[in-house]
C-alpha cells in the first residue's frame, strides 16, 4: 500500500480501528495532560461502540468524562476548554447527533479565531461515528460530512484504516484548529498494520491506494475498501484503476487527485454521503474547474447515496448506499463507454 | 370506570374498574411478551438493527395511557414499545416492521426506533433522545388552536431531561398553557450514565417548579398509581389548564442495548429491581382485593403469549419491501 | 423578463420583497386557517426585517405567535403543529440560528415521512433570512443553504425577487413537505412588479432572467441582480450571457441549466455561500455527469464566498463574497480566455 | 477592600472602599459615554452594521466585575461593552473595532458583536443569544482541571435564559461543581418579547432550584448590591463549591437595536426606568453618605469623558485592514 509508513516498522503490528483510535487517545494523554476525553458514555461503559474502552480505568474519571446527554452543551465545553489551555477530544455518540451541536461548532468553534482577530484558538478535536450499514435506520446512519467541509476555520479528516485512524487523530489532536473526524461504524472491527510509536498522518492529504491506468476512482471512509474490491474485479476484467482514499475532507488535497486524472482521463467519486451536495460534488466541480479538465475523456461519475433518509429494512438499506458492486459496475462502464 | 372507594383498597386501585385492570394487565403481559419475543427474535437473527427494551417498566406505559383516549396523542422514545402497545397498537404490524416487511406500520422503514401508529394516535417512537419534546409542544399547540377535545402526552427518559428541548418545550408548554402531559420514565440511567452523575437535582419533576407547572415523583412500577396521578394530569390538560411532569420512578432490567455489558451497575441492583416487577405485583394486588382473580389473571396471560406468537407468524410470511420502492415515501405528494 | 407572469396581469404593481412575503401569508392565512406564523418577534415588533409587519393586528396573537428564544424548540413545535394538521410558517430570525435547529429539521421533519412509510405529512415552512452585506459580521451573516440541499425530505428555495418571494412562498405552504426558504435581508427592501392575486412559482423551476449565447451564468438569491448588471456591462463589451435564477435547491432544475450549457457551451456558478461545498459544487457536478458536459468548450467556473468567516470589516465583508465586478471580470474571462 | 460597615452605611456600601466605588463609578462612565459616543458614530454613518446598547444597564456590569481579578474570565453577550469596559478593556481599542480597524481587538474582524479581549480575561461577546454559556462550562472545566485560581463569569439576559443551551450548562456545572458564576441581566424584554411573556417562572433565579445552586434576584441597577452578591457567587466558586445564578433586574433605555421602534413597550415605562439610572442612583448614595465627594465625581466624569473623546481620535486614525488580509486568521498555524 503506497502512502503507508507501516510496512517498515517493525514495530507494527495489526489492531483494530477502534483499537488503534484508543491507542491515539491513551499516547497522547499520557503525552499531554492538557489531552481530556469527554463524550456521552465514554467511561466506564467504554464508549457506545467500545473505542474509548479501558481510558477511564488508565486516566481516571478527571480526564475521561461521561457528560449528561446535552449534546450543544457538551460541544460548547469543549469550545470553552479548548481556549483556555486545554486539548478536549469530544466523542458524539453517533455522528446525527451533532444536528444538536451545530451552533457551538459551527458558530463559534470555527469562527472564533477569525472573530477574534487571531487572539484565540480552539484545539478541540470532535470524534463523530457515522455511516450505515447496521441497521440503525434513518436518525444513527447519516454521513454528514459534507456539510462541514463547508464551513472555513474547521478541519474534516475521514479515516478508513486503522493506521490512519491512529496518525490522523494524533495529528488532530495537536492542530491548533478544530477538527472533526468521521469514524465509521463498520470499520471499528476492521484490522489492519498500525505502528506502536506514536506517528502522525497529515490533515490535507489524500493517499493512493492503488495505482491504475484507466481510471481514478476517489473514495472516502467505507467506501475506500468496497472500491479496492471493486478495483481488485476490474483488473481480472483488464480495467487498471487508481484508488485514492480522500482522507481529508477539509482541505482537500487537489493535487493528488488532479495528477491521478491527468494520467487516468478518467473519474469517479465514491463515497456514503447522500450523492447530491455530497462530497463528490466538490470534487467533481474542483477538477471541472482545474487544468485536469482538459485531460477528461469521460463524464465525471459521482456515486453517493440514493436521495432517501435511511431506510430501517436491510435490503432497502444496502441498496440505498454504494456497495462494491455498484462500484465495479459504475467504473467498468465509465471505462468501457464514458459512463452512460 | 367507576371511582367509588372500595372497602380497604387504597383510592388508586378502586379509582379503576375490573375491565380497566384487566385491559391494563393484558396490556402489560403484550409487552412483556412482545419484547421477550423480540429479543429472542434478535439473537436468532430473525431481527436485525437496534432496540432498547423497556422490560421493567410496563406499568408506567400502561397506567400513563389508560386515561387517553384513541384520538389523544402520544410522542414516544427509543425505549417505546411499551408506548406503543398501551396507545393500541398492534403486535402482529409491530412485529412485522421489525422484520422489515411492507406489512410493519411504517412499511418497514422505521423499525424499532421509529414505530409510530399515527392512526391510533402514537405519533412515533424517537430515535433521538428528547427528539419527541418539542414535538409535543406543537402537537399542543395544533389540539388548541383547532379546538379539539385532544391531549398529548409525551414521554422521555432521566437522560433526557438534560437535553436543551426538555428546557425550550417544558417552557413553552407552560406558558401556552397547552394540553401537554410530559411522563419522564426515570430508570436511573441514561445509557450508562446515573441520574445522580448526570442530573443535578434529586428528583427530576422537581424542575416542574421551574416552570411553574405540576410535578410529581411516583412509584413507577404501580400501575394504579400511574393511572391515577396520569388521569389528574390528562384532565387538567383536557381542562385547558395546562401541562403537567410526571416522574415515574422504575428500572430497566435489560441492558440499554444489545451492546451494554452492564459495567455500571451491580447484578444485587438489577435482581432487587427484578423483584419489583410491576406485572407480578399488579397481579398479587388484584388477588389480595378480589380484583379479577385468579382464572381470570392466568387467561389474560395465555392470550397475551398467544397473541404475540401469531403476530410473530404475520410478520414472518409478510413480504418484504420491493427494490423499486427505495425512494418511495420521500416526499409525500 | 422571462418567466415572468407579471407582465401580463393588470393587477400587478411594485413592492418590496418584504411587503411580497407579508402579501403572500396574509393570502394563506386568510385562506386557510390551518396556516400560522410563528417565530421571536415577529408579533408586535413585526419582525426583525420587519417582514411579518402588521400581520398580527390582522390575524390576532394566536395565529401570529411570538416564541421564547429557543430555536430547537420551535422548530420542533412546527414539526408538531404541521403532522397534526397545521400549516405551520416559521421564522427563523436569522439563517444562522437554524444551526440550533438542526435536528428538528434534519432529523424529524425532513424523515417523518418516510421513517413513518408515509403515514404523515409535515407540511411546514422555514422562513430563513440569510447573507451578508450588513456588517453583522461571522454569526449573522452566512448563506447555509447548501447544507440543505444535501438533505432528501427536504425542499429548498431562494427567491431572488419580490415576484417570486410571494409565489414561492405560496408553493411552500401549499407543498405537504418541508420547504426551506432562504431570504436575503439586502433582498428586503429591493421593489419589483407583483400579481395581487395568489399565483404560485412552482419549487424546482429555474428562470431563464436573460437570455444570451456566450455563456451561461447561474445564479441565486442576490446574486441575480449582480449577473444581471455584471451581463449588461458584458452585453456591452459584445459578449452576450444567459442568467439563470436558480430558485430551487432542491430539487434542482437540471433541465433549464442543460438547455442553456449546450447553447452556450460555458458555464458559470455564482453564489453567495462558501464557494467549497456551495451549491455550485453541485451544479458543476451535475452538468460534469451529464450529456452537457461534451457540449463544454471551457472549465466550469465557480464564484462562491471566499473560504472565511464573514469579517466585520465592511471593505473585507465585500472583498469575502462575490461583487458585480468580480461576476463581470469572470464571466469575461471565462467567454475570453476560458476561465484562466 | 474594607469590609468594615460604617456608620449609616447599608452592608452592601460600606463592604467597598473608596478606591473600588471611584473605580467602579469611572467605569460606568466609562461605557456611558464609550455607547452614546458609539451611538452617536452610528448615526453619522462612522459605524456600521449593528449594536446593542446597554444604557441603563452598567451597574450590572460592573458591579459583578468587581470580586472579578484580572486573570478571571467573563463570557459576554451581544450587549457586551459594558462587560468589556468592566472587565478592563480600553475604549479606544474597542472603537477601533467598531470602526473596523486592524488596531482593533480584533483586527477589525469581530465587531461589536464579537468584541473579545482575551488577554484582559474577557472571552469574547457573543452573536448567538445564550452562544457563551456552554462555553463558560469549559472554562469552568478548564479552571478545574488546570487546577488554577480563577473563576468564570458568563452574562447572559432574560431572553436567554429560555435557550435549550441555559438548561444544558447550568446542570453540567452544578454536578461538576464547576467555577462558574452565571450572572442573567433581566432587563425585561428579549428584544420585544416580555419575560411574562416567554418565561413559565417569576423570577429567573428561581430556576436555580432546578439546578440546586444558589439563586439570587437582585436589583441589578443598585451596583453595591451587585458586587456584594457577586462576591459571594465568586468566592464561592474560588473555594471549589460550585456555581451560582445571579438574576439582576435591570432595564434597558435604548431600543433592542437600531431597527427597534419600541412598540411592545410605552414611553412612560421608560421613562421612570430612566430615572433609576444606576449611575445617579451610586453618585447619590456617594454623596449621602460622604464617600467621595461631588468634586471627585466630576473629575471622573470628565476623565471618562476625555478618555472616550481621545478612544475615537485613535479609532478614526488607524488603518483599516488590508485586503490581503482576507484569509488571515480562518486557521491558527
Ligand atoms: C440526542 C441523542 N443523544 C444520544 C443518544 C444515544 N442514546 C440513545 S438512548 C440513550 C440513553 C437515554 O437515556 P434515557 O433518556 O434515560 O432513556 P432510557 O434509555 O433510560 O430509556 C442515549 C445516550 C441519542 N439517541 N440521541
Ligand atoms: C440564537 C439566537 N436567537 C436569536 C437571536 C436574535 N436576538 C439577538 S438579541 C435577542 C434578544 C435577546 O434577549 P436577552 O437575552 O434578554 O438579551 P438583551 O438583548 O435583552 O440584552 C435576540 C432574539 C440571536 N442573536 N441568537
Ligand atoms: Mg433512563
Ligand atoms: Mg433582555
Amino acid at each position: 500500500m503506497p502512502n503507508d509508513v507501516a510496512g517498515a516498522d517493525p514495530a507494527a503490528r495489526e489492531i483494530t480501528y477502534a483499537e488503534a483510535i484508543r491507542e491515539a487517545l491513551a499516547t497522547a494523554m499520557a503525552d499531554d495532560p492538557r489531552v481530556i476525553l469527554m463524550g456521552e458514555d465514554v467511561g466506564v461503559y467504554g464508549g457506545a461502540f467500545g473505542v474509548s474502552g479501558d481510558l477511564v480505568h488508565r486516566f481516571g474519571v478527571e480526564r475521561v468524562i461521561d457528560t449528561p446527554i446535552s449534546e450543544l452543551g457538551i460541544a460548547g465545553a469543549a469550545v470553552g476548554a479548548a481556549i483556555t489551555g486545554m486539548r478536549p477530544v469530544l466523542e458524539i455518540q453517533f455522528s446525527d447527533f451533532i444536528t444538536l451541536a451545530m451552533e457551538q461548532i459551527v458558530n463559534q468553534a470555527a469562527k472564533i479565531h477569525f472573530m477574534f482577530g487571531g487572539k484565540a484558538n480552539v484545539p478541540m478535536v470532535v470524534r463523530l461515528p457515522g455511516g450505515s450499514g447496521t441497521g440503525a435506520a434513518a436518525q444513527h446512519s447519516q454521513s454528514l460530512e459534507a456539510w462541514f467541509a463547508h464551513v472555513p476555520g474547521l478541519k474534516v479528516v475521514q479515516p478508513s484504516t486503522p493506521h490512519d485512524a491512529k496518525g490522523l487523530l494524533l495529528s488532530a489532536i495537536d492542530d491548533p484548529n478544530p477538527v472533526l473526524i468521521f469514524e465509521h461504524k463498520l470499520l471499528y472491527k476492521t484490522r489492519g498494520i498500525v505502528p506502536t510509536e506514536a506517528f502522525r498522518v497529515p490533515i490535507g492529504k489524500a493517499a493512493v491506494r492503488r495505482e491504475g491506468g484507466d481510471a481514478t476512482i476517489v473514495a472516502t471512509g467505507v467506501m475506500v475498501s468496497r472500491a479496492l474490491a471493486a478495483a481488485e474485479r476490474l483488473a481480472a476484467e483488464g480495467i487498471s484503476t487508481e484508488v485514492i482514499d480522500l482522507r481529508s475532507l477539509r482541505p482537500i488535497d487537489l493535487e493528488t487527485i488532479a495528477a491521478s486524472v491527468r494520467k487516468t482521463s478518467r473519474l469517479m467519486v465514491v463515497y456514503e454521503g447522500v450523492k447530491t451536495m455530497g462530497i463528490g460534488a466538490e470534487i467533481s466541480a474542483m477538477i471541472a474547474e482545474s487544468d485536469a479538465f482538459d485531460y477528461l475523456d469521460a463524464p465525471i461519475v459521482r456515486l453517493g447515496a440514493a436521495d432517501v433518509p435511511l431506510p430501517y429494512s436491510p435490503k432497502l438499506e444496502r441498496a440505498a448506499v454504494p456497495q462494491e458492486e455498484d462500484i465495479f459496475r459504475a467504473a467498468a462502464s465509465l471505462v468501457r463507454t464514458g459512463g452512460a | 370506570m367507576s371511582t367509588l372507594p372500595r372497602a380497604n383498597q387504597r383510592p388508586e386501585l378502586s379509582a379503576f374498574d375490573d375491565g380497566t385492570l384487566a385491559e391494563a394487565l393484558r396490556k402489560m403481559h403484550l409487552i412483556r411478551k412482545f419484547e421477550e419475543a423480540a429479543e429472542d427474535c434478535y439473537m436468532r437473527g430473525l431481527i436485525h438493527g437496534t432496540m432498547h427494551l423497556s422490560i421493567g417498566q410496563e406499568a408506567s406505559a400502561v397506567g400513563s395511557a389508560i386515561p387517553l383516549a384513541k384520538s389523544d396523542y402520544v410522542l414516544s422514545t427509543h425505549r417505546g414499545h411499551g408506548h406503543c402497545i398501551a396507545k393500541g397498537a398492534s403486535p402482529d404490524r409491530m412485529f412485522a416492521e421489525f422484520f422489515g416487511k411492507e406489512t410493519g406500520y411504517c412499511n418497514g422503514r422505521g423499525g424499532s426506533m421509529h414505530i409510530a401508529d399515527v392512526e391510533g394516535g402514537n405519533l412515533g417512537a424517537n430515535g433521538i433522545v428528547g427528539g419527541g419534546l418539542p414535538i409535543a409542544v406543537g402537537v399542543g399547540m395544533s389540539i388548541k388552536a383547532q379546538k379539539l377535545d385532544r391531549v398529548c402526552m409525551v414521554y422521555f427518559g432521566d437522560g433526557a431531561n438534560n437535553e436543551g428541548a426538555f428546557h425550550e418545550s417544558l417552557n413553552m408548554a407552560s406558558i401556552w398553557k397547552l394540553p401537554v402531559v410530559f411522563v419522564c420514565e426515570n430508570n436511573n440511567y441514561g445509557m450508562s450514565t446515573s441520574v445522580a452523575r448526570s442530573t443535578a437535582v434529586a428528583n427530576i419533576a422537581d424542575r416542574a417548579l421551574a416552570y411553574s407547572m405540576p410535578g410529581d415523583t411516583i412509584d413507577g412500577n404501580d400501575l394504579p398509581l400511574v393511572a391515577a396521578t396520569a388521569r389528574i394530569a390528562v384532565e387538567r390538560a383536557r381542562r385547558g389548564e395546562g401541562p403537567s411532569l410526571i416522574e415515574c420512578k422504575t428500572y430497566r432490567i435489560r441492558g440499554h442495548s444489545k451492546s451494554d455489558r452492564n459495567l455500571y451497575r451491580t447484578k444485587e441492583e438489577i435482581e432487587a429491581w427484578k423483584a419489583k416487577c410491576p406485572i407480578r405485583r399488579l397481579e398479587g394486588e388484584l388477588l389480595n382485593h378480589d380484583r379479577l382473580g385468579s382464572a381470570r389473571l392466568a387467561e389474560i396471560e395465555a392470550d397475551a403469549a398467544r397473541e404475540i406468537a401469531a403476530a410473530i407468524e404475520f410478520a414472518k410470511s409478510s413480504a418484504e419491501p420491493d427494490l423499486a420502492g427505495l425512494t418511495r415515501y420521500v416526499y409525500a405528494e
